[in-house]
């Protein structure tokens, strides 16, 4: 579905540039013809990786020899062997500890939290170490380290493991927070995550792992882990979105434009360091913007975009910024978490109030 | 070198996995008749774990965990329970949830997605903590009700039970911690079925016993057959006893298997050996109880081809029960959050529920 | 200094007004003539209902004989004993997970974390536990608990110890995220939060813990939270501060009106749930609003009250929102920290700016 | 009951309190060239440790904790490891950074609110963690440089230390879990100095020794006389060569005592017993050993002296340096953080430059 598309407006910008910056990484593999999931592009991206780089590895619960609940990992510790591939034992403050240990010591360690519900225990070495261990000596030592997280609602799952919770990562200085959202982002930017030398948060749209199959060349290139997607152009409104959101906003654009509404849906994609310019020149020709975001409202990352719109687009804007938001309450149990996630319904509605205006 | 401190576990067992007593049963347990009812309720626990798997074979319950196998431990846990303790689960001791007063239908309406699952109506039950996803969090709420019956001054005490994987997470050891340091009425049962999802037991840790973690915090600790009913009835009776007058905190490992997969979404088949599988089920714990209650005169194929009638009927009714709960209304995501709820989430409330009333055709493009 | 003024547009959320309506509460204790510090009132809050409500305690490191690293138990464990008084095992986790256990069977645990930069191992518990044990039990089980974190920089401390963290929390839903600012609200603001039913998480600005003082009558008059108070009225721009950035934001006030600029000064006091109403009226007079924060900017708690005002206040703005606030990057050790802060001088330049418009 | 477990934890003493050995030194201690240059070590650290008071009291530094007592057990960990190994330290174990290479000057800059405190310019300590003031998440980073080591099939081991009440926190907890779990080459040091603020050992735990907690991962546990430099010695050597022959990780307790405040924003009087200290200062580290070396003829009143005054000199020289930094340029908040910093950054650094180089009198009003 959602190939990348060029940003007119600013080429430099899109995705297949970034790509050309960094193909001289790339080891000349053969390309993969057949369409793949966007979790097989994550499995895809920890081979390449393990495989031509001896100082990465791969740890957390599960991702041995059951290749982790999602199949993120499946057959990684059979081809690399349990030396770079690791189960912990069942402490997530273990593993985001013994993260930054192995990140201070050369090591790249990408670590994998089993669901969203369980980073929490793993906030204070993320945010009170690895986001200040080059800062705190000054870069005498550094925390190259990736935390997989797989994120969000929508797949009917126990309680605790369907929560949209970038927000506690987003105001932390020193760390990179991306979220990917389709096969082919997948691949690219958890090759640049992996490749970061300091702590990247990658959280993994977990609605989206097996929603649909693109082709993704196993070419070892990464892409730029400081720009936001244009995915696909439009003249009237802005949609804002990342992670699962993505694909809504995307439905969204094509229900719009079945009633002459013309949506440009920007995939973030990088939420920290946010590049806010592609956005406002965005807002700029549309005057008008659409934020998607999955997790509760208030104070949620949608926030920070629509802040920086009232700081510097306010002139741009025909009409106020709109959030379509998850409640500021908690995603309930599954037999209602359909009502609460944002639905392209939502995301049509709030669009339409902003085309009403200017 | 001196000598600074030395400890021993001991391991306790009464009745062999054949069904014959290795060693003199403790005189309370002696009676068929103390044992009988506990064998019927870990029938009635596997007959409700059996119907559990079929409804969510059939798309009628989400992701369930299992409890083939725990039957001895889960029953006995909470036969040791008195009416004011607490008790703090994980997601998986039916057998203990059932004798605190949790029904059935409240287990299936949590797997189904309904957080009506959580607000035990009867029995013991009522004050317990509900079902713990995050793994051995619960050890430490337990641990904060122990204290609060301590500053009370009242004679109950906090039960939290967790897995082998559990024993690594630092809130199990915040808890074993906090116990010693306070002397709580507090009983930390690690229900060691030799997997955490795809992890063994021995990649836990390097402790040979994880009994023994209770040292840390200078806790009672003991290793039981945890397929033994006598032996975990006689386990938690000799910990409550401490708690209760004043003796402080025990971890006790009981050591069972898991017979199921982890959860109705795991295979164990791709990380497990069959031969173990089958090996652990010659030591389950219902069949040597059943060789033993009929060696005694308590109990017969007859009795247990109507009991598992009965029970397939009482489950039922569960089942039916939880199949007729309607869903939620919409706004039941806004009204258990605050007791106050602020201005904001009410319009937030107000919002879905005037969205859910528009028409169908409105609602799309 | 700032005593609370009455907010001329919108009586009803005056803090005077307020207070009138928990009156009720109050034992008729004799008033303290004498002024306090803010430390000290917060100490009078603790010991008022230490010794009204029997179910309330007080825990965290160093909080008995010691009576706390910043003495806001001072006293505390001699009056009422180590069973109401306790100290904890040196672990965060132990004294979020034991609050929520003790809140969730009867007793109201009011936790103290040493520093604010040592909440981050607490955040699981407040988070899947404390935040939600209400609505996971159908209001079976709730868990009014309070955890008082002393908050912020500018007291020349070592590393960790001056971190202004409150955006882990205003994305939560199920929390209350309170900041005093003054020695009376601290005081009536803590009571309020002690009596809640739901969990509080109550931030001090360690720079105002004895930067002066107040007479505060000791009568157990709890103050409201959910509003924000109005602590001065001004017609050309609205600055929104909390924490020790009210004081900054007071003195910017002062500045600006030298410069015939007149400032209105919001103390935003509870963040979550937030009182927008109060801002946005104020907005909709000044038509320019600055924001303070003292935490790194990106995705701060700042950025919701502007994004509100970008949704809801488009028409009313007639320049764009100014947000002043802490760097994207870590609070540096206190050789530098003063660089880092907001200050008056950015304040002034920020609301300047802002005047220059419309 | 049969026996599941059994374990001793051994206390490990060579040098009494009064000066005399207790038992017969190990073979390679024997020699008072050995011990020599470790307790004139010890004193250069005291002279240090005296100085920073004096320079925090005197307003040139910022809060400061001391390390009075602890010499013996920091100098004889600092000399254990090897170039190589890693060191994890909390915050106040002078005597281990300065063997590592670490500069006084460094640990007064880092005290004195400047970051390059943590930028170790010199020898091994280059690749050792920063300075941790989150009480005992080092140890967590100590078992990550372990596992590094034992992927990369080095010879190195990790060392970590913590104090009596860092034992409490759950990351200590999680260190010793991994450290058996993957039988790491990691030292967990436990400097029990008997307090943590205000919080004597016997509040944090139930556990009569601390050394025990590393039976909750199935590691070495030792418990030793902290203030006996012989001792800690033999301790290190012990549990190094059972780190580096792939035996796996040590808890190792050494009991020593804080003979100073916490830190110098502490007043230690407020909770704690004249009495408790007067008694500890009858068994602190540096009079029994200089006892020994004078009897032995390798030490003397004249050698004490010159060597004290040759101490002050060389920590007089740290203290000018540090006093001579200059504070960082204001952009130094920004250029550490990342190896690529993004372009919104860069923009708030131009603009702090810019407003720092503004007149001051359009700075203010
Ligand atoms: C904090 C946390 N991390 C990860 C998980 C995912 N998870 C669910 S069950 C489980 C294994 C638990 O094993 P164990 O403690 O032995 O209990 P068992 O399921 O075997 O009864 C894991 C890793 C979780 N629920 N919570
Ligand atoms: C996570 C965390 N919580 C609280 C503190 C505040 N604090 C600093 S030192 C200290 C006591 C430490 O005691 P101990 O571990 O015995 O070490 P000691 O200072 O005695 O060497 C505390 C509570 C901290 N630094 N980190
Ligand atoms: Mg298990
Ligand atoms: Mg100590």
């Amino acid at each position: 579905m959602d190939d990348i598309r060029s940003n007119a407006a600013n080429p430099a910008r899109s995705a297949g540039d970034a790509a050309a910056h960094h193909a001289a990484i790339s080891g000349g593999q053969p390309m993969t013809a057949t369409p793949i999931t966007l979790i097989e592009a994550i499995t895809q991206a920890l081979a390449w990786e393990l495989e031509h780089d001896p100082s990465v590895l791969v740890l957390g619960e599960d991702v041995g020899i059951n290749g982790g609940v999602f199949r993120a990992t499946a057959g990684l510790q059979q081809r690399f062997g349990a030396q770079r591939v690791l189960d912990t034992p069942l402490d997530e403050t273990t593993i985001a500890g013994l993260s930054v240990g192995l990140a201070a010591q050369g090591m790249r360690p990408v670590a994998e939290a089993q669901f969203d519900g369980f980073v929490y225990p793993m906030v204070d070495h993320l945010i009170c170490h690895a986001a200040r261990l080059r800062n705190r000596t000054r870069g005498r030592l550094h925390c190259p380290m990736v935390l997989r997280v797989p994120w969000g609602g929508g797949i009917r799952a126990p309680e605790h493991h369907s929560e949209a919770n970038e927000a506690i990562f987003t105001n932390v200085p020193g760390l990179r927070v991306v979220m990917p959202s389709s096969p082919q982002r997948a691949y690219g930017l958890l090759l640049a995550a992996i490749r970061e030398e300091d702590p990247v948060i990658y959280m993994e749209p977990k609605r989206l792992y097996r929603q649909y199959k693109e082709v993704v060349a196993n070419d070892g290139e990464a892409l730029p882990l400081d720009v936001c997607f244009v995915l696909r152009e439009g003249t009237d409104v802005t949609l804002v979105a990342w992670g699962a959101q993505v694909k809504e906003a995307l439905e969204a654009a094509d229900a719009l434009a079945k009633e002459g509404i013309s949506a440009e849906v920007i995939d973030v994609a990088t939420l920290r360091p946010l590049d806010f310019d592609t956005i406002a020149e965005s807002v700029s020709r549309t005057g008008r913007c659409v934020i998607v975001q999955e997790a509760p409202r208030t104070a949620g990352f949608g926030a920070e975009i629509a802040a920086r719109l009232a700081e510097h687009s306010m002139y741009d804007l025909l009409a106020p910024v709109e959030r379509v938001t998850g409640y500021d309450t908690h995603i309930p149990l599954f037999r209602l978490e359909m009502k609460y996630l944002p639905s392209v319904e939502r995301i049509v509605s709030a669009a339409r109030r902003a085309a009403a205006h200017g | 070198m001196t000598l600074a401190a030395s400890f021993q576990i001991d391991y306790l067992q009464y009745l062999g996995a054949d069904g014959q007593p290795v060693r003199e049963f403790p005189p309370a347990l002696r009676d068929p008749a103390v044992l009988l009812p506990l064998f019927k309720q870990m029938l009635y626990v596997r007959a409700f774990d059996t119907k559990a798997i079929a409804l969510q074979r059939t798309g009628k319950l989400g992701t369930y965990a299992p409890c083939l196998g725990h039957e001895a431990t889960h029953v006995g846990i909470g036969a040791a329970m008195a009416e004011g303790d607490v008790y703090a689960p994980s997601y998986r001791e039916y057998g203990v949830l059932f004798m605190r007063g949790v029904r059935p239908r409240e287990v299936l309406l949590y797997w189904g997605g309904d957080e009506r699952g959580n607000d035990f109506q009867e029995g013991a039950a009522r004050h317990d903590f509900p079902f713990c996803v995050p793994i051995s969090t619960q050890c430490l709420h337990a641990a904060g009700a122990a204290l609060a019956f301590k500053m009370r001054g009242e004679p109950h005490l906090a039960v939290a039970t967790c897995g082998d994987g559990g024993t690594s997470k630092t809130d199990f050891y915040a808890a074993l911690n906090s116990a010693g340091a306070y002397e709580l009425p507090l009983i930390l049962g690690v229900v060691n079925n030799g997997w955490a999802i795809s992890v063994p037991r021995s990649a836990q840790t390097g402790a040979q016993t994880l009994a023994q973690k209770g040292l840390a915090g200078g806790l009672f600790c003991l290793q039981v057959d945890g397929n033994d009913l006598v032996a975990v009835l006689e386990a938690m009776r000799i910990a409550s006893e401490r708690a209760r007058s004043g003796q402080g905190g025990s971890v006790i490992e009981f050591m069972t298997y898991r017979l199921s997969d982890h959860t109705t979404a795991d295979d164990a088949r791709r990380y497990r050996d069959d031969a173990e599988v089958k090996a652990a089920w010659e030591r389950e714990p219902m069949t040597r109880l059943r060789t033993w209650l009929t060696a005694q005169g308590a109990w017969s194929e007859a009795e247990e081809a109507s009991w598992k009638e009965e029970c397939e009927r009482l489950v039922n009714i569960e089942v039916d029960a939880y199949l007729a709960t309607p869903v939620q209304p919409v706004e039941a995501m806004f009204d258990y959050l605050y007791a106050d709820p602020p201005p904001e989430l009410l319009a937030q409330r107000a919002a879905v529920i005037a969205m859910e009333q528009r028409p169908q055709e409105h609602r799309h493009g």
